[in-house]
């Protein structure tokens, strides 16, 4: 086998790659910093593999391009920043309600409004979970490196396709304009197409469960709605099954928690002191904690969330059992705290750090409060 | 439902009574006026006047009236009949 | 994390100084160096002030921003203004001659070099300016393997451009072999 | 029709929600029938419609049927058909859903000249939500939203796609079913964005409060004002005044947006 | 005096009529059920009393028409539903931003989507808080009652102008469309307008607090912006006044809680059982206090939330201090349910009581649950 | 200008953040030239702006000024000019803040007739975001979106406004800035929505990826190609090719929409 | 809350019931009652089925929803099987026997009247069929005031048609007097 | 800065070096090539050639060109002069 060498790359097109490796075969959008390099990437890289790149006139119509496309069997992405997010939050719901897999990236940047569109923040991780409305369910990873931008994306694709589901990558300016080291490595990237065998009672939402999209122009006449619908999609405002309609949307992240919760520890085993982050600040943690732990041997430790939504709830669960302290560093005014404070039920106090003038929390802020409580 | 057959014309119209909502449309615009409303407001065809045109079939805001081929209404049993289609 | 070297490139947005901190970047990439590039982005970019870090490390690198420069080039006036004052004593900062005068404190190691006039005379294209830029501070630094470097610069140059930009930075390295002056009146001095 | 019927219709879904008299039953027969008369595959076949009473006709036709989001089926439809060029496409919306919120995929579509197939079904008000004035209803006609009449003027909807570049425009209408199949076939052939534009009666939110008597009535004068592009051409703006202009207002050649996107990446359609 | 006679009244009408009577003069909508009649009302009357009524393009456009009035100096207010609401929310955010008064009432149906148009439910409650890229303050009230959706669309029009912040007036269905026996009362409903008297050192966005919004055209020459801005309205990126930006919007809201966050308490002083809800639940909830406390004397409370952001933090916490089980019944999968376990603290059992087929919960349901527990 | 600069201009925010060469200030200048020809009161004008880098403008300029969201602009003046109609509302926007986010809005506001002088700085690309295709960007050329260069049709936008019902259209550039200023300060006086379209050199995001020179270079050929109305009257569709036609291209009178509604309610603006 | 009396006006959509249920909730409101009144919606009311409820009390009304009918109108067949296994065996159940036939369980007490025919045949308008059923709905349940609810009418009815509609309403009580019938084939049978 | 006065024309131009970005524009666009980029890359007017015409000043994007006339600038002192527009 060829060696598979580094290279320098940037988040950005880290998430770029990463679905085209997943088999993005089609991206429409509509430009905005700090993600413009996304779309700049499949413009130039699209074409080349027969797949569709297409600018729309505004994000709603990036979003239901996406759907549509995705309708007619391509896997698809688009990306964009809050205001963009914002936009696109009704034909979310859409693709939520009618279980249309695409996988939609926000690259974040300091709010609200048009805020400071080139300071990183980590504001848009409640609206990530509850921007459009209604009850639903979503799945939002939040990269802390070029290469979790890639592999995170690659997932998002892969589980957006099983699960017809709506992923949402969450990026932040910092991790989408970084450059860094990595080296992608080869294999098998695209789970099975899901719609190759399509079963003879097929129904496009059966109610036993995950069933395959069988694209439009294959001689299944189905409808879809964004409406309530039945098992053959047709709509219906009937309560029972209205309620069987939303629980079968949120059942199906509950039974493969497993594969969408992904959380990741290190440090001291029994730590007095943890730390609760995700994306570009899970960097400055983990320097802490090297040194902490790793250096020092004091006893810290560092959960980083890959996945935010559905919140790691059992992970927090255990944490707060061990832990005296959890800090809870984001760039942002307190978000993710709220969850962290809610399954923590008391058992560890729940310190709050954060960061919202468009820097980066440092080393230093982390250092210094964890110091605070050891 | 009033599915009649007349000589010399090689189809009928054949009135579906559950998805009539009675507008009139097809009574105003058969040029035969060989449809009226019935006692509960559904429309019935004249067997006589009736010229097999079809323009009432265009007309009907509710599928509900259909043309159909004398044979293929023969042959084909509840296939084509109205109830088949409720 | 004692090997941490944080490069600063600092100038006029046009001067080419994010893409000669990519290449930079790539080159450390190349010499199997952990490396990490960031770039202040804003509309200030129109035109106004530029900022680029390259973090180096043999260790894995967390913490993606310039803190402490070891290394500091600025370009025009205006990033030497802002950022000698930011940086310790022992960093190497490298001014080009063209645009920077004026005097700085006694602690600063300040090297000034004609790194514009130099790419528009000897090789009479001011373009290539960074890349001599990257000569001169790599041959004061010594953080990349040169060899190496040279090469990368060639993969990101556009077409046809190669030999033109390897050439500048080759000039770099006379440059510095030359060693540093005061021209253009950068000078050592207690700040008013 | 009858055949048509069992298989263009989801005859099991009828009869149908729309009121007693409403157009949109008529102009989606017209469809029904101008597709079969296309020849077209029922599985290339895709209906896409917005949300309003008429896009509710989605539900009923027997194809792969996507009803999606108030004023956005274009753009839905726009990367379905990027994705699949093979596809023949209908997009079903209402005059608000088409010309109001959705008013700019309407003219983005035009001016990309994709191969879609619009169908307004204009029965110049929002039917489903009960009657408010639409960018389609006519100056001083009254809505729930407008009770002593609208101020505001109207958009010519075929002068608007026109201006931004659509290639085919028609404007037909329930009262004359015949004429609007055609102009659906005609436009259904037409490669690139195509624009018909269904008159159509709303006896319950629109004819009702502005006193325009019933279904019938309604489809009455729509049939008396209607005159044919061709005649149109020997008459003068006086002349033309009150009528409303039925036919194929224009058709013009130009590059097929999909097509132009697929033969530049190298890959043929079909 | 004259008599004060009670009439028939909607919910939907109470709301318009709240905000004519609080000054409100412009009204930019589009059309959606169930809040259309909140426009019909306005569409009716504003031409009447020399307002304007304008139905917009589509909500984007609403929000953005509606905004503009306001710093034309008008009181403003704009109604939709879900949908609409999902693409208010970019505008919505500006509003925060530039610190200008708007209300926006959202009479929610039942989502995600489409959903079910006409059914009611209570989805939308985390999407009020959360809608919105970036962090941001918002005050939404949930009324219960026709009278309630009456005042409290005063309170929001008046605490709007006041703090110069959107305050949005989250119906439902069920209150948005229900008929009751009112009594509106006769009184002083505007405050006074903050820009009657402008200091001759006025700033847009003073640092040291409420600053009044002199409606453009008066000779104060300010800009306002989306983008960060310092007092005078100038965009920003400078960390300190970024960081100082925010909290600035977010500290009015913190000074003036006790006028913001209403709620209310009836039942046993000091129950086993706290049964805490909003919106048309509360009526179902007060059935059940009724019978169990009033009628048997059962250990039984209610406290109603009339507003629930931000949220009733103190209310909560104290409450939890004296029950064993605090029951939430919500028309949804469970949303604010999250902030009352927050909050409680591990004190109380949070017990959540959803229902979500588009029906109203219903007293025996309640009653069922508080039995459970007694 | 100087005293022009002191009174209309924010000194102290000066220099402002674009390119060197860049076409907006150009553009802005006239503007300020313009709105004091006017002679109207200082106090009662207003700008709007969209977002982009022409949108910046706004935050230069020493009046009310509303520097809004991506594409929104008309539809925030909309509400302040129906709540305030005796404000003169000039709104700035990019070309792809009005065409394409903003495109409906713009078509709503033709349509209804509001009197707001809309102002498009048309560099055929989006500045702000670093070279992106717009929809007024011609076929053909490069962007960072359209590597090869873009395959859409682009907008004729004052041929879209006219189809909306936009009763003035006229089209200048930054290569001839007395006649900018005049067009403007017709723009003004034109009681209704008006359309000035200002082509605008981006040197740095346009000009650079299309191998058209430096700023002199666009504003030459600008000036090279642009041809007046009047002159271009004589001419054939050959002769126009590659020409772009200067002027008042249209100018209709029509009810303003704002007073019809002020009138509607009894009430006289001023 | 042992006073709390629901009525459940049902038939379809164009009858002219939700109007009425707003008529009867006003005359309430004027009779100094508490009243609630809701409706269903749906894209079912374009010309599908039309249900609206009247919940009045002495005490204040908290659940504004109809559960346990005290008084159900069906003004069409389809409504009447609908709605009629949900109601109680004590509650007053009106007919229109213009519209609705057919058998029904003994234990319910129905009562038919020839509503929309009278309205057309005795009036010459249809369209105040909603009204008359008023008249009839409370001759029956005697819950409102009469002279109260005929003034009440008189204010909502469309100008000019105020007298009208009174009539409508005084002829269902002339119905109701008359005592109902088992016209149109409306007959108290085991359910099939 | 260059403040030039000239008999015959009662104007002149001034030119805010703060501002001047030095685009060339006004050096391409000047009728009587009055103009010229100094050293530092900043306009600069040959003050003979100049007839303030101010063609210039339209052209300027940066606003750094005014034309200033003579009994305004002469009496007006550090308040037209370009220093007080920094
Ligand atoms: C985003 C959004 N806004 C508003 C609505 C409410 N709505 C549904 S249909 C409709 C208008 C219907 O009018 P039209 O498009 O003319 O269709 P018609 O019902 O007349 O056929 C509106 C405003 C919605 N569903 N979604
Ligand atoms: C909702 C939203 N989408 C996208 C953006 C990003 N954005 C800012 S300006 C701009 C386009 C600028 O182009 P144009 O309108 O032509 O103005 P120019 O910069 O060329 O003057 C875009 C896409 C944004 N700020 N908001
Ligand atoms: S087919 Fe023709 S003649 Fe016969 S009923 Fe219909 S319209 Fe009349
Ligand atoms: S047109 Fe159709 S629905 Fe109407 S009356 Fe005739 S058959 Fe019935
Ligand atoms: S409301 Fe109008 S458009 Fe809608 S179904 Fe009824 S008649 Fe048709
Ligand atoms: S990017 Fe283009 S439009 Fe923006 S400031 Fe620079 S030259 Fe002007
Ligand atoms: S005023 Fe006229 S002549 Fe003088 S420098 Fe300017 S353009 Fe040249
Ligand atoms: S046009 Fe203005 S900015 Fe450009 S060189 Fe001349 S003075 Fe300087
Ligand atoms: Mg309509
Ligand atoms: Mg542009």
């Amino acid at each position: 086998m060829p060696e598979t060498k580094p290279v320098l790359m940037q988040g950005n097109e880290a998430c770029a790659l990463g679905a085209i490796n997943a088999g993005v075969r089609f991206y429409a959008g509509y430009p905005i910093t700090p993600s413009t390099e996304v779309a700049e990437q499949m413009a130039a890289r699209l074409p080349e593999i027969g797949g569709v790149f297409i600018q729309m006139e505004d994000e709603i119509a990036s979003m239901a391009a996406v759907i549509g496309a995705s309708i007619g069997g391509m896997r698809t992405l688009t990306a964009t920043s809050g205001p963009g997010f914002s936009l696109k939050q009704e034909n979310l719901g859409y693709a939520i309600m009618a279980e249309i897999p695409c996988v939609v990236v926000n690259v974040q940047r300091m709010g609200p409004s048009t805020g400071v569109p080139t300071a990183p923040a980590q504001g848009d991780v409640m609206q990530a979970r509850w921007g459009t409305h209604g009850d639903h369910p979503i799945i939002v990873f939040t990269p802390a490196s070029v290469y979790e931008s890639y592999y995170l994306t690659i997932a998002a694709v892969n589980l957006s396709q099983k699960l017809r589901q709506p992923v949402i990558v969450l990026l932040d300016e910092v991790i989408g304009h970084m450059r860094e080291k990595v080296t992608i490595p080869e294999g098998k990237l695209m789970v099975e197409k899901s719609s190759d065998k399509v079963p003879s009672d097929w129904k496009p939402y059966d109610e036993k469960g995950l069933t395959p999209l069988v694209p439009f122009g294959f001689g299944h006449y189905y409808h879809v709605t964004g409406l309530f619908h039945d098992q053959y999609g047709f709509p219906t405002g009937d309560p029972p099954q209205v309620e069987r309609a939303l629980d079968r949307l949120h059942n199906k992240l509950e039974k493969y928690r497993d594969e969408i919760v992904l959380t990741n520890y290190i440090g001291h085993k029994e730590p007095r002191v943890a730390i609760v982050t995700y994306g570009c600040t899970v960097r400055s943690a983990r320097a802490v904690v090297k040194k902490a732990y790793w250096q020092n041997r004091l006893p810290v430790g560092l959960l980083s969330l890959q996945t935010v939504w559905p919140f790691p709830a059992k992970e927090i669960e255990a944490l707060a059992k061990q832990a005296d302290v959890i800090i809870v560093p984001e760039m942002n005014m307190g978000q993710l705290v709220g969850e962290v404070e809610r399954y923590a039920r008391g058992e560890a106090k729940v310190v709050p750090l954060n960061r919202y003038d468009g820097e980066m929390i440092s080393p230093d802020q982390i250092s210094e409060e964890v110091g605070r409580w050891l | 439902m009033v599915a009649a057959k007349k000589k010399s014309i090689n189809a009928d119209i054949v009135i579906n009574r559950t998805w009539c909502k009675g507008c009139g449309i097809c009574i105003a615009f058969c040029p035969k006026e060989a449809l009226f409303m019935d006692n509960s407001g559904k429309a019935e065809k004249v067997t006589e006047k009736c010229t097999a045109c079809g323009v009432c079939e265009t007309f009907c805001p509710d599928f509900a009236i259909a043309l159909v081929k004398r044979r293929l209404y023969d042959n084909a049993g509840d296939k084509t009949g109205p109830d088949a289609r409720q | 994390m004692g090997n941490r070297q944080e490069i600063l490139l600092t100038g006029a947005g046009g001067q080419g100084l994010i893409l000669a901190s990519i290449v930079m970047a790539a080159a450390a990439v190349d010499d199997n160096k952990n490396v990490v590039q960031t770039q202040s982005y804003g509309p200030e970019a129109r035109g106004g002030a530029s900022m680029s870090g390259v973090i180096l490390d043999v260790d894995t690198i967390e913490y993606p921003k310039v803190t402490k420069p070891t290394v500091l080039l600025c370009m025009n006036q205006a990033s030497f203004n802002k950022y000698l004052p930011k940086v310790g004593p022992d960093c190497i900062i490298i001014v080009d001659s063209t645009f920077v005068s004026g005097s700085y404190g006694e602690e600063y190691k300040v090297q000034s070099f004609p790194i514009t006039s130099s790419a528009k005379e000897v090789l009479g294209k001011e373009v290539v300016a960074n890349m001599l830029a990257l000569g001169v501070l790599n041959a004061a630094s010594g953080l990349i393997d040169r060899e190496i470097f040279r090469e990368s610069i060639f993969k990101f140059a556009p077409r046809g451009s190669g030999e033109l930009n390897q050439k500048a930075f080759d000039l770099g390295y006379s440059l510095y072999e030359k060693g540093a002056g005061q021209k253009n009146g950068v000078s050592a001095q207690t700040p008013q | 029709m009858e055949q048509l019927t069992q298989d263009f219709l989801r005859t099991k879904k009828l009869p149908h929600i729309w009121c007693p008299g409403c157009g949109n039953g008529i102009v989606t027969a017209a469809l029904v029938r101008a597709i079969e008369r296309t020849g077209f595959d029922q599985k290339d076949v895709v209906i896409v419609s917005g949300i309003g009473c008429s896009s509710r006709a989605a539900g009923y036709l027997n194809f792969n049927t996507l009803h999606t989001t108030h004023g956005r089926a274009l753009a839905f439809a726009t990367g379905l058909k990027m994705a699949r060029p093979e596809l023949k496409l209908f997009v079903i919306m209402g005059d608000g859903d088409c010309s109001a919120i959705g008013g700019n995929h309407f003219i983005h579509s035009a001016r990309r000249n994709i191969d879609l197939n619009a169908i307004i079904v204009n029965n110049h008000i929002y039917g489903m939500t009960g009657g408010q004035h639409s960018p389609l209803t006519p100056t001083g006609k009254k809505a729930t939203t407008a009770p002593r009449g609208t101020l505001e003027p109207s958009f010519d909807l075929l002068e608007l796609a026109k201006g931004a570049g659509a290639t085919f425009g028609a404007k037909g209408n329930a009262a004359q079913p015949r004429q609007l199949e055609q102009l659906i076939i005609r436009a259904a052939n037409h490669k690139g964005f195509s624009v018909v534009e269904a008159l159509s009666p709303c006896p319950i939110a629109y004819g009702r409060r502005n006193k325009l008597g019933g279904a019938v009535d309604m489809l009455r004068d729509m049939k008396e004002k209607s005159i044919s592009v061709e005649k149109a051409a020997n008459l003068d703006e006086a002349e033309l005044k009150d009528r409303t202009v039925n036919g194929v207002l224009y058709a013009i050649d130009a590059p097929e947006f999909a097509e132009s996107y697929y033969h530049s990446i190298g890959k043929e359609i079909g």
